[in-house]
Formats: C-alpha cells, structure tokens, sequence
C-alpha cells in the first residue's frame, strides 16, 4: 500500500498508544487541533484528551514535563510544532534526559521520544527552517533518528517509542505529503526497525552518496540521473545518525572508493564532517580515490524569497556535480 | 480626493471610553472620555481600512500562491496597531511578533514594501529574505516581526533597557498574543523589568485563542492584565482606537516615571490562525460574524463619524475606495517587480559581510572572503 | 545507645506552629499546634543532628581536598528535610536541586553512600559518577539532585503529571530555592499543573540569597508563596519542623483534592553558596550567627525536649556523639574505598548500553557494540 | 608582564568599558559578587551598578534583554556562569540575535558578546562540563572564539566587543588560574586581534597539530616531547572557530603531510570533525601522507569521580601516541 510519510508517522503513533497504556502523545495543537501539521490527526478522537494532550505554547516547560513523566516511568512522544522551538527546551533533552542515566549510574531511565520537523520548510524564512541534526547527533545519551520513506518513518518511530533511551526523531515537512509504499514487512504492527541501521537504497560501485532524510531523495534521483551515464551510485539512507551505522558506511567506501556526503543543514561541523572524519579513523581513508565532497546547506540563515531558498539548499544538479567531481578527482 | 465635510475638521469631538479594568492601579487614574476631531476621525478611518484591505489582498495573493509559507493576517485587530500608532511617537520602539504586517505599515513602510516583501520580491521591505514575519525599521524604531513565540519579550525589555541607560524619555511597546503569555521568559523579562524600573509596555493582543487553543485551555488566569503580578496592569477594549491611544499615553508617562506596566487589549482575529487553519474548527462561522457585525474597530469609527455628521457614507465609500485603490497599486506594482538577485543570496549574513568565508552548496560556489 | 528518659515514649506532647502566611486560602484551614511524642522529637533530634554532622564532615573533607569540584552544604536547613520526610511517604516523589545531601540520606541513603558519593568512589551512591549535586533513589523516589537551576520544576511537575496519569494517591514535592523562583520554567510548569490539577507542590526554600544576590535584588515580589499567581500559597517558618512537616500533610491533601499549591519555608544556609563562597561578603557574620543563637532548627527541638524533660543535656549529648560516631565510621571507610574502576567510564551513557559504540580519546581506544 | 587569564579577561573588560560608554557587563554574580569566577573583580566598584549588573538567575530572559539592548545600539558583554547555562538561553543567541542582520537585510545589528566558561571544569560532573564549541560554530551569523592564553584572551575579546556582529567567546575554567606572558603588543590598549586568524605557537615540519583552549596547551607539551624523539610538530591555535583559517590549517598541513586534531568536546560532528572535512575539500587530500587522527574527549556525559575525569579528556599522553600513529601509518 502507498500512503504519506504523514500518514506513516500517524500509524506508527496510533499503533504505539494502543500497544502500551504509559504511551502518550503532547505538544502544541497536537489534539483537538489534530496537529499543526495534522499528524496527529484522529488521535485525540480515539485516545481522548488524557493521553493526547494540549499544552500551552511552552517548550521549556512541558518538555521538562515530559522527561519527569518518563522519569517516573512513562513513555511519552513530545511533538515539537518545529525543532526550531525545541531551542527554547534544549536544556531539558540534553541536561536533564540525555545525561540522566549515566549520572545517577543507571537509577533514571528516560524513555521518551521527541518528535517534530526539522531543517527547511518551504518559505518560512530563517527562524523557522534549521537543521538540527549535527547538534543532536553530537551528544552522548541521545539516539537521533531521521527517516525518510514511509517504511522508515514507521518502523523507526515504533522502535523510537520502544526503546528505552531518549529518543531525537527528526522529520521533514515536505516528505510529510509523499507518497511512498508501505513495505510489507513495514506493515506489521510488530515490526520494529533496528535502531543504528543504515539502509543501501540502492547499489552502486562507482561512488557512495550518503544522505539522509529528504536528500535521500535527490540523491537517488542523482544516481538516476547518472546511471544514464553509466555512473553506477550506492546510495546510503543513513536513518540512524547517532548511532551511526559505521559498518555499512566503511564498507561501501570500501567497494567504491569515492564519497559524496549530501545534507541540507550547514556545512560547518555538520554531518558530512563527521562522515568524512569517520572515514578518516575507520580505516578506509586508504580506499579513498578522491577526496570526499560535501554537498550541503549554504552557509546563510534560510532566506524567505522562493529564487533564493531555491539556491540555499541541495538539489539533485549538485550532486551530480560533486559525484562528477569525486570521479574526475582522482588523485 | 477632497470633498467637504459637514463641521470643522479642527473641532473637537468627545468621546467616552469603555470601562477599564485595573490591577494593582486606581481606576480614577484612567480618564473616561477622549477627544478628537475630524481630520483625526478621517484619518483613522483611512488608515484602518488601508490596513485592513492590505489584509484582504494579501489573502488573495495567498489563495493565488504568489504570497507562500505562513501569513498571519491582523484584520479584525487595526484599531490596536492605530491607537498605538496614535498613542506614541517614534522614538518610543515597538516590537512584535509575526502579525506584523499593520505595524510596519504604521512605522512607516509603504504597502507596495509590504506586499512586495509577501511575494518574495527585491522591492519588499527585507528585500524578500525575512517574508511576512519579519519586518523590522530601525529608522522608526520598530523592531520587528519575530517567529518564536515570546522571544520578543525579553528582547523588547532590553530596547526599554538601552532607552534607560541612555537615559531617553521613551518607551517600549512590547506587543505578544494570549498564547504567547504563558511563555516564561516574559515572567523573566518583567521581574528585571520591575527590578530595574525599565519604561516597558507589556501589552497583550488577547483574541480568545493561540492557534486552536482557546485561551481558557491555555492559562490558569485568564485575567492577562494582572499577570504582571506585582506589575500594574490595565485591561481595555482593542476594538476601540480612543482607549487604546488614551491607555498608551497613560502607559507611557507612568513607565517613565514608575517603571513596566501591562495592558490587556480585548481583540478578535477575523482570519483563522495562518493560511493554513480555516479559523472555523475551534469556533464558530457565527461567532465570527457576530464579531464583525457587533464589535467591528472600523464600524466603530464609522458610526461616530455618521453620528457627528463629519462625513456620509458616500464620502467614506470615496475614501474605502483610494484606500483599495492604493493596495491595488501596490500589488501591480509588486507582481512586475524582480526577485531578488542571486547576489543577494550571501549577503547580509555578517555587518562586514566581506570578511567572511560562506560556503555555497559545493565548496567550489563557496564565496571568499575579499581579502582572499 | 540506650537511656532512660524521663517520660513515656508515646505520651503526646502538643507544640504550637508559628503563624502562616496565605495566598488564596484561609487561615483557619490550617493547624495551629502539632502533637509528637518523646520518640518522635529524639528521633527528629538524631536525624537533624546526622544531616549536620555529615555535612559539617563534607566541609571538612573539602578542605582536605577530598571532596572537590562544588560542595553545597545545606546545615541551618535541616528541620526542612526532615518535616517533609515526616509529612510524605516514599510513594511520594522528591525532586530538589543540588543541595541534596540530605534528602539522600532521608530517602535512604547510608551516610556511607553519600559521602563516598563526593568522595569520588566506587562505593558512593551513584559509583562515583554523579557527584555531590547528583544523588537519586528510584526505589524510594527521589528523583535528585540536579545542578541546573530551575530545570527541577518541570521536571518535577512531569513526575506529578504522571502520578495523576497512573491515578495514584501521591504527591510530589518540588524544592527549588528563592534564585531558582524566578526561572521562566517554574511559571510555566506552574501554569499547566494549575490546568491540569496535577499533584504537585512547589516548596521554596527561602534561604534570603541566590548565590551572593539577595532576594530583593533578584526578585519584583519577595512573597514567594503568592508567585503562583491563581494557585493556593502557603508561609512557613522553615526551621520549624513541625510546621514544615504539618504543612506538608495539609498540602498533600489539598493537592490530590484540588492541584497544585505553593510552600514558601523561611530558612537560612549556615554555610556559604559552595564551599568557594565564605558566606560573609554578602552577609555579616554577625547575622550568621545571630540566626544560628536564636532560630537554629535543632535548637528548637532540643528546647522543646529540654522543657518537656524527654531527656537532659546529658542524653541529647550522647546522641550527638551516636550520629557523630556514624558520621565518623563513615567518613573512615569512604577513605579506604576503592575508586571506581575504569570500566565505569563508559557504562550507563544508555540502558542498553551494550548496544553502543562508544569512541575512546583515540579512535582505536573505542568500546565496541556487543555485536561487533 | 605576566598574568593569569582570569586577570587578561579582566583587564579586556575593564578596557572596552572604559573606551566606550555603550558597553555594559551583565550576567549573575558579576557585580557585587565580582564574578562566580571573579573574573569581573572590580569592575562593579570601577564602574558602577548601572553598567556592571547582576541579574537574577534567568538566562533566557537576560540573554534576551542584552540582544534587545545590543539592536538599540548598545554594546552588551553577557557573562554565562557557565556555557552549559546559556542552553536556557540559546534561541536568543540563535534566532534573536545571529540571524536578525540576515532577516532584516542589514536593518537590525546585534553587536553583542555571549562569553564565559565552556567545556569541562575539574570536577563539577555532567551537567556542568560541555564543550559547546561545534554547536555554535556550526551557526551562520555568528562569530565564535576561543582563547588559549592571555595574548588571546585580552585581544580577542577586545576585538569582540568591537565587533559589529554577535560573537560566541568560550573560555576556559582551568586556564583561568594559569599566567602566562602578556606581550607587548596585547599590552597596548589600542590593539585588537585579528578575527578569523589562528596562530601557529610552535613550527614544525612532520605533523601538524590542531587545537584550541586548553587543549593547546597539551598539544604543546605533547610537541616538546616529541621534539626529544627527534619528531617536529607544528602546533596551531585555531582561536577563532568561525570563522576558521583556512588557509593556515591548509597549509601546515599542505607542508607537513600529516594532521592531528584535538579537542576536549565530543567527537562526533565536533571541531575535529570539520577540521577533518576541509582538509579534503580545500585540496589538501592529496598531501596527506596518512589518515588524519582525531583526539577527543570520550563520548559519556562526564563523570564527576577524579579518576574517570582524568580519563575522560585529552591529555599529552595520547596526542603524543596520536601523532606517533600518524607517523607511523603511512599509507
Ligand atoms: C516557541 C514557539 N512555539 C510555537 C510556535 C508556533 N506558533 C506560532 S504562533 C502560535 C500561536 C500564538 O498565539 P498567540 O500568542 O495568542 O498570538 P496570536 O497568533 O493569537 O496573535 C504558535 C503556537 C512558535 N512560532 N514559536
Ligand atoms: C541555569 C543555571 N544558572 C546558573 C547556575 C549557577 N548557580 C548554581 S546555584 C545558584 C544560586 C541558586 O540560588 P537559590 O535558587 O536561591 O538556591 P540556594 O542555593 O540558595 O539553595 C546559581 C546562580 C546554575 N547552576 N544553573
Ligand atoms: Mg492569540
Ligand atoms: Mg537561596
């Protein structure tokens, strides 16, 4: 069956509350609104008001009202209208439920999960379009998460729920109304994706492209493109980005030789930094034929004008381009 | 267009004021009547319905998608952004939230600048890179247009801070929704405030909901002009543009002299929430139009101007019309201005722009720095 | 330690409370005497005297240098801890900040546990990993120990939220100090309980300063029990066992009845800030010591033993020496206490820690996933 | 002259708010108290409650009024007790403050430092040791530094009070008891540091070595040693992480072959990490001799015992066996 990255968020949230009776969902508009992005639409009307709960526009605080709860013992889905407004709760993911397990010796436990869109959205201008992934990511006690097809956003956000750590989900609002296909195995309430599992969405031998989230998709349309001529890509959904799935990325290096990072968020100490500094220690630095291009964000808060955001993010052209380059480039 | 009005534009009119409510003040301190004339009851009215027909072409830009991501639309609430415009000067700052659009028409853009920032054009106010939610002049000390809620807050607390330490007579108008409220950096910003004796202006534009949420499901007072607490707080009608002016000038004076203060303006947001909510969810069809038929801020002005005869309403169909007139203008004009330039694309990142290394989406588009 | 005392053990003696102060509630809904008994008083008496013999110890260990990083000691405010821990149950939750030590002794932590605790060892109540700020006890919940100022609250109000959401008949207890009164998240926490009628109760431990700032200098409104603003507020002498202790039952109920309620306990820190802070720039040692002469906390319950001959000077005496002892025990086998083993350095980042790669200072020094 | 750094950063502020009537000091404990970390010793007697002012503790909020005083026109220096406290506050830093130039097309300036101690303080656990640097360095619109010693502690942080745009300026607990020399040059009240500028503190041919804060200090050490070997590094002090060198990481690294990078933060998508990336991207893949080797602060939240601490961050030791490691791995 084919249904949106939306509609696979809202099944996987749907399947959650009903599987496990300390699952709740807050936010903002998250209920009778049924969702400022309507994700949550229908679960209010089927969970009631007690377990899909209304808060006031108040991040700081019903974020740390959430990590109480799952200190206590349940399992909440925070859902940021963005991941923008999540900086005003920031203290409360990494102080207070990514460093509480390690410094009470293992006492707290916070399973939570903290869910919303993140990087760009379209036309809403620099406050309300930055990718957070590189910061997240950074922090040990957090898992960061970032699917991109229905099947990842699903399964990955069932796992998300499950797992007994906190949990950084980090969605994209224009993959919010694609259309995928539900994989079979995606569609059994059971299912669980592995939590720091990359996906190859496609082989190659020429050159890896590693993305994640919308990217996946250019880069795919990349690969496409340049089987046309004759460019054979693998390209890696990474879906996990703490943990990183290390394996998979070394070893399509590996085979390939050649890597494009591809991310929509800023370059500077970004993703794609630290893929190229894992490259680096993990061993395939010597398999490298070109050095690794990075095909990201332009270094700019998000403009608002639709010619300029056009040009402030990647689009499949470049990277065609940077794979281009990285065949050109061999040393 | 000129045309004669029936007594002196210069003669005074009274006007009573809707009763206040008080906090931690006397109400005697309020006055109960204001007084105006009819070039000033002309001229609000022509302003009012500038900025509300402004309103209603960006809608229609919206629904034609040449205005995209969110827009917030502030017809229904003009009368606030006129009593305020009214009640202070320019070197008193203002700064607001996203329903900005009136504001910076009020602090001096013209609404070709507005409309032509919407659709993301090189003439806008912010030459296309903030949108609707961001418009800013410093020339008039208005200071934006934010998109996180409540984040104005403290910042316009610090405008009050500068106006003190330099020791100016003026004051900050620090404007945030019924929603916004409940953010705990404003119970940050006013205790400092209130510390420091700061002339800031707390006012809260309650229109009943924060998106969907009405506000009795957001806030355990609802009484937003005592949430100050040990802060003075007064809570008035929005609709009515004297007892916004009137309240301002009060708030003013007792800033300066006694540090921050609170107003409540009871208002009503015609349009739902951004383009996105259709507004109907979470009221009724019926109450919105029970608003516009028995609260409207512009009819108001109409009737005192039909009831003192300072104009008909053919006349005041002459002005609703170069009112319209000027909006169309502006948006033709828009819709043939270019976008922005690509070379716009890095600019403004940093004040020396040109000491600083952007990285375009390869490292090859990458913008050096001019001493490189 | 056995010795007579002069009067029955159960027999009931009845004490007076010091005044309340209110917000939104009547006085006369609150008690005006407590009743203990010869028991009850020596046993508050014993444990007040090893809360301040432990910490006086961590003073001592601190200048050794064996306790290092930051040490904040909490003697003057015993009779606080101790009322709560007679006013709750362990099905209630406590939350404080990181003057903690004795909490963590109430809810059942050995003195040994704590002080290896800041002694850095293997044997401390978090294994060396947490520190003085950072004890917590699930199994009788305590939820810590936190050095973020205000972070607490929320948190705090989330384990109330969730007691109400599992429909139990408990509480929690949210201590945060007059500084951390003004932290933005404390008023929007409060707000949602207040909407949600969630079983929490803000304690504020008034100890008159925030580090170096005094509470006038940092707070508009110095009335801590009314910052709630629509919720119920409650004034207490904190040194007061019996008032803190009755005043917890009070609002315990009151709680579970009707959401939640502020405690505001007048107290005062003997120590400075941390142990970097002499307590006397701010303060004169004069007033520290005029606080520990006539409001001591154990002084009052000694008095009230002394008057009521539950046990002579002699008696109180050899219990000091009994806590002293244990303290002293303590102290001597923390020191011979292994610290923790290098392979705690990397356990416990995640409950399912094996799962995780986890990178060493060098690449190669990295623990591997179980599966790898 | 000697000094500590504690007493260079005084002498900075002491300086600018001398020099210029719009700079103000404010932060907890800065007046009165003379600092947390006495770092504004008498600068409150100096200048008075109305520019050196003490704030309740509420970093949101004042975080938020020193921006809005900064877009008056104000030159606010904001005292953070600690970094790890400035999370409270981080969406003013972000979206109030370093993207406001951009959005406003040049109308709203925030000329505004954000300063004090980041990354880990001797004993103080979790909560209160983060190294904050890749975060903010990953944010267009802002300007991030962080000194070593008392030359740069004092000279940049006179150039960030001048400086037109909002700067990050992270410091170091541990440094500031430490002396150091005061140059003649960093004397003159007149001089400022060059923004964006790292400096090369030791030269050398075999390996270059990069780090900044503290961490300077041990590579430092670590090149001493390794000069008695016979192996000659060349130490660079990155002092401005945004913008970053370029071209003298580029070209130490050009002449050495070799690369090394330290840090104190965690590893992934940290300092190192980007360091890592441009040296492929900005051509210096090909002279590379051997994989670049990251030294970097375990990935835990900090553990508060004394002996896990000590094994928690970089020292000498390791940056030695890391450049050992580059030496010897040859491709
Ligand atoms: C910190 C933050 N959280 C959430 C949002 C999303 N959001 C934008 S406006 C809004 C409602 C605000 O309501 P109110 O303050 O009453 O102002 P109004 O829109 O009614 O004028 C919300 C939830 C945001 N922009 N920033
Ligand atoms: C967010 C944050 N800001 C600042 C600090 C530094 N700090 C620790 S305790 C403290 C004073 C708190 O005073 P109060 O709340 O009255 O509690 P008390 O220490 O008196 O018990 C400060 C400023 C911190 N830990 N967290
Ligand atoms: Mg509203
Ligand atoms: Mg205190």
């Amino acid at each position: 069956i084919q249904m949106t990255v939306r509609e696979a968020i809202n099944l996987a949230m749907d399947e959650e509350l009903a599987h496990d009776p300390n699952v709740f969902l807050l936010g903002e508009e998250v209920g009778q609104y049924q969702g400022a992005y309507k994700v949550s639409k229908g679960l209010f009307q089927k969970y009631g008001g007690d377990r899909v709960i209304d808060t006031p526009i108040t991040e700081a605080g019903f974020t740390g009202i959430a990590v109480g709860a799952a200190l206590y013992g349940l399992k909440p889905i925070v859902e940021f209208m963005t991941w923008n407004f999540a900086m005003q709760a920031i203290d409360h993911i990494i102080n207070s439920a990514a460093k509480a397990h390690y410094m009470s010796a293992g006492d707290q436990k916070a399973s939570i999960v903290f869910r919303g869109i993140n990087g760009a959205t379209a036309y809403v201008a620099a406050q309300h379009s930055q990718c957070f992934a590189s910061w997240y990511s950074n922090v040990p006690g957090l898992v960061v998460l970032s699917p991109y097809d229905c099947d990842d956003a699903k399964s990955l956000l069932k796992a998300a729920v499950r797992n007994p750590n906190p949990v950084v989900f980090l969605e994209n609002e224009i993959l919010y109304s694609e259309s995928f296909e539900l994989s079979a195995e995606a569609r059994d309430p059971n299912y669980l994706a592995p939590i720091g599992k990359a996906k190859i969405m496609r082989q190659g031998d020429h050159v890896t492209i590693v993305a994640f989230s919308k990217m996946v998709q250019y880069s795919l349309k990349a690969a496409e493109q340049l089987f046309k001529e004759g460019i054979s890509c693998e390209v890696v959904n990474l879906r996990s980005l703490r943990p990183l799935d290390r394996e998979t990325i070394l070893s399509s290096v590996k085979k390939t030789g050649r890597l494009v990072c591809v991310e929509e968020g800023w370059p500077q100490s970004g993703i794609s930094a630290e893929i190229t500094a894992l490259i680096m220690e993990g061993g395939a630095f010597k398999y490298l034929d070109a050095p690794i291009q990075r095909v990201t964000g332009v270094e700019i808060p998000t403009p608002y004008a639709f010619n300029l955001e056009a040009m402030a993010f990647p689009k499949t052209e470049q990277i065609v381009d940077a794979v281009l380059n990285v065949l050109k480039g061999a040393r | 267009m000129i045309f004669r009005i029936s007594r002196s534009c210069f003669s005074s009119i009274s006007v009573k004021l809707p009763s206040f409510k008080v906090h931690h003040l006397e109400l005697d301190q309020l006055p109960q009547t204001a007084t105006t004339t009819s070039a000033e009851l002309l001229a609000y009215y022509k302003s009012m319905q500038l900025q509300r027909r402004m309103e209603i072409a960006c809608d229609n830009l919206y629904k034609q998608r040449l205005i995209r991501g969110f827009l917030h639309l502030a017809d229904g609430q003009e009368s606030i952004y006129e009593g305020l415009h009214a009640g202070l000067t320019f070197d008193d700052c203002v700064i607001t939230a996203y329903r900005d659009h009136c504001i910076a028409l009020l602090r001096g853009d013209t609404p070709h600048q507005i409309i032509a920032e919407m659709m993301a054009k090189q003439t806008g106010s912010t030459k296309g890179k903030g949108g609707s939610m961001h418009y800013y002049k410093k020339a008039t000390n208005f200071y934006g247009g934010h998109g996180i809620v409540g984040a104005q807050i403290p910042l316009g607390t610090g405008l009050a801070f500068a106006q003190k330490y330099l020791k100016k007579p003026n004051v900050t108008l620090i404007m945030f929704g019924d929603g916004a409220a409940n953010q705990g950096q404003l119970y940050e910003a006013a205790n400092m405030a209130q510390l420091w004796h700061l002339p800031a202006i707390y006012f809260i534009e309650n229109n009943l909901f924060g998106m969907g949420t009405s506000i009795d499901r957001a806030s355990a007072n609802t009484k937003f002009y005592t949430r100050g607490d040990v802060i003075p707080g007064i809570q008035i009608d929005g609709n009515n543009v004297f007892q916004v002016r009137e309240t301002l000038k009060f708030a003013k004076k007792h800033c300066l002299e006694k540090g921050p203060i609170f107003i409540e303006a009871m208002t009503y947001r015609y349009h739902g929430h951004s383009m996105s909510d259709p507004g109907v969810t979470y009221r009724t069809r019926e109450e919105v139009q029970q608003q516009r038929k028995t609260r409207d801020c512009i009819n108001y002005v109409k009737n005192i101007i039909l009831e003192n005869k300072v104009a008909d309403e053919h006349q005041l169909e002459e002005i609703d019309n170069t009112a319209q007139n000027e909006i169309d203008i502006a948006v033709e004009q828009a819709k043939v201005d270019p976008v922005p330039p690509s070379t716009e694309l890095a600019t403004d990142v940093y004040v020396d722009n040109q000491n600083h290394f952007i990285r375009g989406i390869l490292y090859k588009d990458s913008i050096l720095p001019k001493s490189q």
